[in-house]
């Protein structure tokens, strides 16, 4: 079969970087292709080499067997290839449809044809099953529908190679697998899916076909019938990892954490929590799964001060906390690992030293009164990186520069070695390769080893199920169920997270 | 011929020096366009920047005129880089300058007879308190409703320059005269010369002074963690344990009090009286001062030092070489446009790992 | 108070603050294409003062007004690239190219008039723009003669508020440009040339912004003085920001201004005895007062001020 | 914006005005002046400038002047004129006072002279007009027009000057009409000459017939308001009575030219005082100009007779500088 894609030799290179060398792709009609690497091995930027966001140093590429030039993005729409981006391209105020239309011709040029438009997009909608408020605005929809929403945008602009950079990472299993039903409709249809992914799970399930990709180079190209996921790890990351992880019995110590009757309201103005009641014990991890939206970031927000409770009790340690400002909760040993690593938990025109002190610059031993002493923060700042294997070029480095992967280790490194009785984990392992996120995972279990009490939010099933003791599942601002230990299994919770509820 | 310049400006890049020649190449820039309108207008361009060069160089005199416009200068300017690096737009400077130069005056008259170590403070103290009040109204609207800080200022600075006007018209007119100005000061309250046989006044040193704290809090202490985290990222301050609306308050505030003292230095130490329109500009000047700058104090000294020169001599020039102090506008503007214009086109393309908000932001300590 | 009504409630009144509106309405309509992609423009005092000096001098020479408003259009359209250039393709900071700008429009508007003009005795006079009533409608009373008897610049200005209010909330172009504004990476993954609908916006503003100049000498007084803009380009700026970027409140706010300068000079007319300072702050404190008791917080386009980068091109 | 009197296109044709290249045995007598305004501004600064230029046809000086100086750029300047040797330096303005006081001390040997000022000493003189003669006749002039008894002043701020002159206006319109009322309107700058007329028309709008007009370039404004509104204006320093024959009464016309070179004519053969100059109706420097085509003949009588009243000194004026 005539390839649709087919990339010859491309390299990119930036300063000290060779992100693509020499990269080999081939693409087929009607194939869902997975890209797998870890975090840095060159996958975005091959695909925007391909999206027309650069334009290579070197190589070719081919469109059905003619060479082509992709000298923009609009030049990439109109071949007919879509991509969704890892990081958000929705414009916060504007609705959900005004998005869609974004830069297609109108039928009524100049004017906008909105009532076309959208019902073309709710037949697509319902075709795909994506449910989605067209006239919601961006900033008002959680994480989770964002992505929804991008999707349907490449869908709505017909792309015949669709390019997915970490579409599952916030979706739920159940949103994954309507995803990949999704695909497949697609490409049954013909079309082609590059996904990419850190999930080997995942591209064992959907994927035909999968590329490895290693510090920029293609490590190979094989069918997924024939391979298996250690198989897999092992091109990726060039040693053998485990993939199963060993956890010790809980040891549970005194309650650190208690909520009671917990109200507050989301963005929009309307009710995120009703009447959230939990605790949590020394060297416990309370896992909180759900599909994304109903109510996780905003209980992260208000347990770690930056969004007011309108109702309800935090106690932290016996003492009742509500509404404390951050740094209140900091001293009395909080930490958090935010949902955002770009908008909160980093300030990434500041270097990693300076962002190691976040949360604790005004402490001793980082400062003395308000002198701050930049030599104790150097050498904490260089032992984090060490300790953590953050991969950045120094510490007075902008956080800027590192990989969403590194710009993860890092807040991670800051928060754990604070040596918190209370942690906050929001999506901690958001877009990390495997073998980020088995470090991540050890950490956090290293921790409630040593005594921690761990609130746990993911939208990963897996995840949470792997690393909890108690699991918490939210539905609409409530927790629908409590399950401990040998209760729990996948179909409970998935029914649970679609809203039935079930006796604790 | 872009490859050309590009390999040029690359040896430049290399050598590290590219951060020093640009702004430089930028100023040479400007001259020399600006010495075309000269040669247009039937002058001598040398002569005239020899006499520019002069004005604000030439002996003790002219460089004690020099320093007299960089302190008002300086004053603002260091205002606007301590806002800015706070994350808000402090265009204020002039509305703060007139109500603050407004306090002292009226001190300074008020309460003859006071000791000089009293009265000298006193009417910087109320000239500080004015310029901080007046600030911390936009500051506050700003931290507490987010409003725009560019607007409320720039309403404000009308607003203090009319409040000048309406001083020395009523309460502060000099008593059994007619001209709209307030009576001479009160000599307690003069700001003393520093320099014998000149009219240099302490506000100079207040200027390093203050520079030099500005510099040190940023850097080296955790208000300047925090103002700089305020105007990087104020989500990720607040989540940081920043209390990020005191800050924005508490900066736009201090920025005021700075800016004050480019009021009530010109009053105290030069002028001894307060007239409508004392001084016209500075605040906006501020702004070019502040960026020019690079946002850190000492480049904003600098960049003071250079625009009170380019004022100074202007009129030097003007007088001596007959070019219209009108084109010494134009010499100012095009050094600023190509100053930014050269040090952003290095950046731009000879730069890739150029991913700060605004040129020049600083990230780590300089 | 029976002078004061007497005052405000004329037709005369409304004449005067649409007159006053009109420089500051063209300003402001072009400046929110160019704050809605993302730039700051506190350059329009640079326009304004350009487009009343450009105008006033080939309206003079030329001997018709309308070749003065051409001439306000090249001198925007000039100044609009020139800024363009500097915040869009060099990416400078967007404040401090406009205190350049500013500078060097003071600067080479008085040079040249004293080039061109010399030092007079008398200032020359240049043609202005002739009313054109509309047919029928200026007959209207009241309204008539306040909305449809006017030159062509306060039609233009009045325009543009509803053309403005359609392009960008009813247009493919306009969401590009809100887009372009508060996303432009987003924009750009869509094939939306992110510099170029800032090149445009911005350049739109230069001419909006010149002719809201023009409207001081040809559509005004038809003599040009150095610096006679007087801080109406920043007015316009804030007027804008008032009105949330957006053309019926900006229309309000300089509406605001327009009316309550005339109200003030009607006050001293009427010889209120109040400082006259304070009348003189009246439009501010007003508008302050407006904001701060009326207005919610401030809507800001999200890449205001920041240039935008994309990778090597 | 700023220029030497060289740079001048129209006000003089291709003469040499510059005597540089005379090389007299004698020195060139030098003046420099500085002007608050533009030189264009068609009124204060203009007609200084117009008194320079005459000084250096009929005196054979080197003139030099700076435009648009600002409060905190006087003494600089000043200083630098006296370096450069001029022999007479000028601040036109009462705001240059301090300025003058200070560089004066320091420039012994050079002569300067303050405008509109009050201050004096050894080398340095003040030259006032006669304040309150123009506003005493212009009263009468606009109290015999006004037909609806209002009386409107424009002006852009208070200077102690104007506000003599309009206090002997406000007595004498009212003395001669008692239901004269006078109202002042300040537009704030001097620059923004659109406001000027929207201030003259917003006096009209509230019924003022009768506008006496003194900011500088703002007055044109000012009378193309009244032409619009066919009401009656009356300028101030030049004369208007070209722009608008039948809506101008008159105009106060200050020669500030005849003044300054008067004045530094004197001091040019030596006869410098250190005083207060101070000239009026009597010199020549002020008069009341051409009348405009509505005004009869028994009001310009009168304001003749009026004239020579205050010459003789019959007439007790208000207010000193
Ligand atoms: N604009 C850029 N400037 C400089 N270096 C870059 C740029 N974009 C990517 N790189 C570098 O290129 C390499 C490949 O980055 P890329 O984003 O393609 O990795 P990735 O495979 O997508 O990783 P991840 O799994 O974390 O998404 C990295 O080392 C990165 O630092
Ligand atoms: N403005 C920039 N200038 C230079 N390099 C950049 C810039 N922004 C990002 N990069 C580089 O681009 C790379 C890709 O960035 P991105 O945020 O996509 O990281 P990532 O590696 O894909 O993230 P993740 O680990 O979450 O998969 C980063 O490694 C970073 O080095
Ligand atoms: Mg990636
Ligand atoms: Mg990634």
């Amino acid at each position: 079969m005539a390839a649709l894609l087919e990339l010859k030799g491309i390299c990119k290179y930036f300063p000290g970087v060779r992100a693509n060398d020499q990269v080999n792709l081939e693409i087929l009609p009607g194939e869902i292709h997975a890209l797998l690497g870890e975090n840095g091995a060159g996958k975005t930027t091959l695909m925007n080499c391909v999206y027309g966001l650069y334009t290579p140093d070197a190589g070719q590429i081919f469109w059905q067997g003619r060479e082509i030039k992709i000298r923009s993005i609009r030049d990439a729409i109109n071949i007919g290839i879509g991509m969704v981006h890892q990081h958000f391209m929705l414009v916060h105020n504007l609705t959900v449809l005004e998005n869609i239309m974004l830069g297609l011709l109108s039928s009524r040029e100049p004017f906008l044809d909105k009532k076309r438009v959208a019902t073309e997009v709710t037949e697509l909608m319902q075709a795909y099953g994506l449910q989605v408020e067209l006239d919601a605005q961006i900033w008002q929809l959680p994480v989770g529908v964002q992505q929804r929403v991008e999707i349907l945008k490449a869908l709505y602009r017909k792309a015949r190679l669709l390019i997915l950079d970490e579409p599952t990472a916030v979706l739920t299993p159940s949103e994954v697998k309507e995803l990949f039903r999704v695909l497949r409709q697609l490409t049954d249809r013909g079309q082609a899916v590059i996904l990419i992914t850190h999930k080997l799970d995942e591209v064992m399930a959907v994927a035909h076909r999968v590329t490895v990709m290693r510090d920029g180079k293609v490590v190979q190209t094989l069918p997924t019938s024939g391979t298996d996921k250690q198989t897999l790890a092992r091109l990726m990351v060039g040693r053998d990892i485990t993939l199963e992880m060993t956890r010790t019995p809980a040891r549970t110590g005194e309650v650190i954490l208690e909520v009671e009757d917990l109200h507050a309201l989301n963005n929009r103005g309307l009710p995120a929590l009703r009447g959230v009641s939990f605790r949590i014990h020394r060297g416990e991890i309370l896992g909180i799964a759900g599909v994304a939206g109903n109510g996780q970031t905003e209980l992260a927000e208000v347990l770690t001060g930056l969004r007011p409770a309108t109702a309800g009790r935090v106690r932290l340690k016996g003492r009742d906390v509500t509404n404390y400002p951050p740094r209140a909760l900091y001293n009395l040993n909080l930490a958090h690992i935010p949902e955002d690593r770009q908008r909160l938990g980093l300030i990434l025109d500041f270097s990693l030293e300076e962002n190691t002190m976040l949360g604790v610059y005004y402490r001793r031993p980082y400062a003395r009164g308000i002198k701050v002493q930049h030599d104790i923060i150097k050498n904490h700042a260089a032992r984090l990186i060490k300790e953590y294997d953050v991969r950045a070029p120094g510490i007075s480095t902008r956080a800027r520069f590192l990989s969403g992967g590194n710009q993860q280790k890092l807040i991670l490194a800051r928060e754990l070695d604070r040596q918190p009785d209370l942690l906050i984990a929001v999506q901690p392992t958001r877009g990390l390769d495997i073998g980020a996120t088995e470090f991540v995972q050890q950490q956090i279990l290293a921790h409630r080893e040593r005594g921690a009490a761990i609130l746990y939010i993911s939208t990963e099933l897996e995840e949470i199920m792997k690393l909890s003791d108690i699991i918490a599942v939210f539905y609409e601002g409530q927790i629908v169920g409590l399950l401990e230990g040998d209760q729990v299994d996948l179909e409970t919770i998935g029914l649970m997270m679609a809203g039935s509820r079930r006796p604790a | 011929m872009n490859t050309r310049l590009s390999a040029w400006l690359k040896i430049f890049n290399r050598e590290g020096w590219g951060a020093i020649l640009t702004p430089i190449l930028g100023i040479i820039f400007g001259f020399a366009v600006a010495a075309l309108v000269i040669f247009q207008q039937g002058k001598d361009p040398l002569a005239a920047y020899k006499e520019l060069f002069l004005g604000s160089f030439g002996d003790l005199d002219s460089f004690t005129f020099t320093l007299l416009r960089f302190i008002p200068l300086a004053f603002t300017g260091l205002a606007v880089t301590l806002a800015y690096r706070g994350g808000v737009f402090n265009i204020g400077a002039e509305g703060q300058l007139y109500v603050a130069a407004l306090a002292s005056t009226w001190v300074g008259v008020s309460m003859p007879g006071l000791p000089v170590f009293i009265h000298l403070p006193l009417a910087l103290f109320a000239g500080m308190v004015a310029g901080a009040l007046f600030a911390f109204i936009p500051g506050y609207l700003k931290a507490t409703r987010n409003f725009n800080e560019i607007l409320i200022t720039i309403l404000m600075n009308y607003i203090g320059i009319n409040l000048v006007g309406l001083a020395v018209n009523n309460f502060l007119m000099e008593p059994n005269q007619t001209a709209p100005q307030s009576s001479l000061i009160a000599r307690s309250a003069w700001l003393p010369f520093i320099l014998p046989g000149t009219f240099l006044h302490a506000g100079l040193i207040l200027v390093f002074i203050f520079a030099l704290l500005i510099y040190y809090i940023l850097w080296h202490t955790t208000w300047g963690y925090e103002i700089r985290s305020v105007g990087t990222n104020r989500e990720a301050a607040r989540y940081g344990g920043v209390e990020v609306k005191q800050v924005i308050i508490l900066v736009m505030t201090a920025s005021g009090a700075l800016a004050s003292f480019a009021g009530s230095s010109e009053i105290l130490g030069v002028q001894h009286r307060l007239l409508e329109n004392f001084m016209v500009g500075y605040g906006y000047d501020a702004i070019a001062v502040a960026l020019l700058g690079g946002l850190h104090p000492f480049g904003t000294l600098l960049a003071a030092l250079f625009f009170g020169a380019l004022r100074n001599g202007a009129n030097s020039m003007q007088i001596s070489a007959g070019v219209p102090v009108a084109i010494v506008y134009i010499i100012q503007a095009l050094a600023v446009l190509s100053i930014i214009g050269a040090t952003a086109a290095r950046k731009v393309y000879f730069q890739v790992w150029f991913g700060g908000k605004i040129n020049g932001s600083h990230s780590g300590r300089s | 108070m029976a002078a004061i009504l007497a005052a405000v409630s004329s037709l005369d009144f409304l004449i005067a603050s649409l007159r006053m509106t009109t420089p500051l309405l063209l300003a402001a309509m072009g400046d929110i294409y160019a704050e809605r992609t993302g730039v700051l423009n506190i350059g329009l005092e640079s326009m304004m003062l350009f487009g009343a000096f450009g105008s006033f001098i080939l309206a003079y020479y030329s001997g018709n007004p309308y070749t003065g408003l051409l001439a306000a259009i090249v001198l925007g359209l000039i100044m609009g690239i020139l800024h363009a250039f500097f915040t869009v393709t060099l990416r400078c900071d967007q404040v401090i190219t406009a205190v350049g700008e500013n500078i060097l429009a003071l600067g080479i508007t008085s040079t040249l008039y004293r080039t061109i003009i010399g030092v007079v005795t008398q200032q020359p006079e240049s043609p202005g723009l002739p009313q054109i009533p509309i047919p029928f409608l200026h007959k209207i009373p009241i309204l008539g003669s306040l909305l449809f008897d006017n030159n062509i610049l306060t039609y233009a200005a009045l325009l543009m508020v509803p053309v403005t209010y359609i392009i960008l909330f009813h247009t493919t172009w306009g969401l590009k440009i809100r887009a372009v504004g508060e996303h432009p990476r987003a924009a750009d993954t869509l094939g939306i040339n992110v510099y170029l609908v800032r090149y445009l916006c911005i350049i739109i503003s230069g001419i909006l912004a010149s002719l809201g100049g023009a409207s001081l000498t040809v559509g005004g007084l038809r003599y040009f003085l150095d610096n006679m803009t007087a801080g109406r380009g920043f007015i316009a700026f804030a007027a804008v920001i008032f009105g949330r970027y957006n053309p019926i409140g900006a229309f309000f706010a300089t509406l605001l201004f327009g009316v309550t300068d005339a109200f003030q000079l009607r006050m001293q007319a009427i010889g209120i005895p109040v400082p006259h300072h304070i009348f003189l702050m009246l439009p501010y404190v007003v508008t302050l007062a407006a904001l701060v008791f009326l207005a919610g917080p401030a809507f800001v386009p999200r890449s205001q001020g920041i240039p935008y980068i994309r990778d090597e091109r | 914006g700023g220029s030497k009197a060289s740079d001048n296109k129209s006000a003089g044709g291709g003469q040499t005005r510059q005597s540089e290249g005379n090389q007299q045995v004698q020195k060139t007598f030098k003046v420099a002046m500085l002007l608050p305004g533009s030189a264009s501004d068609g009124g204060w600064s203009t007609s200084a400038y117009e008194g320079l230029m005459k000084i250096q046809k009929d005196l054979g000086a080197e003139v030099a002047f700076t435009e648009n100086v600002k409060k905190n750029d006087q003494v600089q300047i000043m200083r630098e004129y006296a370096r450069k040797g001029f022999d007479v330096v000028i601040g036109h303005g009462f705001e240059f006072s301090d300025a003058l006081k200070q560089v004066a001390q320091e420039y012994p040997n050079v002569k300067f002279a303050g405008v509109g000022t009050n201050v004096t000493g050894p080398n340095l003189a003040s030259l006032q007009f006669k304040y309150g003669e123009l506003g005493y006749l212009v009263g009468i002039v606009a109290a015999k027009a006004t037909k609806s008894n209002k009386i409107g002043i424009v002006t852009a701020t208070k200077d102690p000057t104007g506000q003599i002159e309009f206090d002997n206006l406000e007595e004498e319109a009212k003395k001669l009409n008692p239901n004269v009322s006078v109202t002042i309107a300040y537009t704030g700058s001097w620059e923004d000459i659109n406001k000027a007329k929207e201030a003259a028309l917003a006096q009209i709008a509230s019924g003022v017939d009768v506008i006496v007009t003194n900011c500088d370039a703002g007055n044109l404004g000012v009378v193309q308001a009244a032409k619009e509104k066919n009401i009656m204006v009356i300028g101030w320093t030049g004369d208007y009575y070209d722009q608008a024959p039948d809506n101008v009464l008159t105009s106060a016309v200050q020669k500030v030219s005849l003044l300054i070179f008067t004045a530094v004519k004197e001091f040019k053969e030596g006869q410098f005082k250190g005083q207060v100059y101070q000239l009026g109706l009597k010199d020549k420097v002020q008069y009341i100009g051409k009348y405009g085509n509505k005004v009869p003949k028994e009001v310009q009588d009168e304001v003749a007779k009026a004239a020579q009243d205050v010459i003789d000194g019959k007439i007790q004026l208000k207010g000193k500088l």
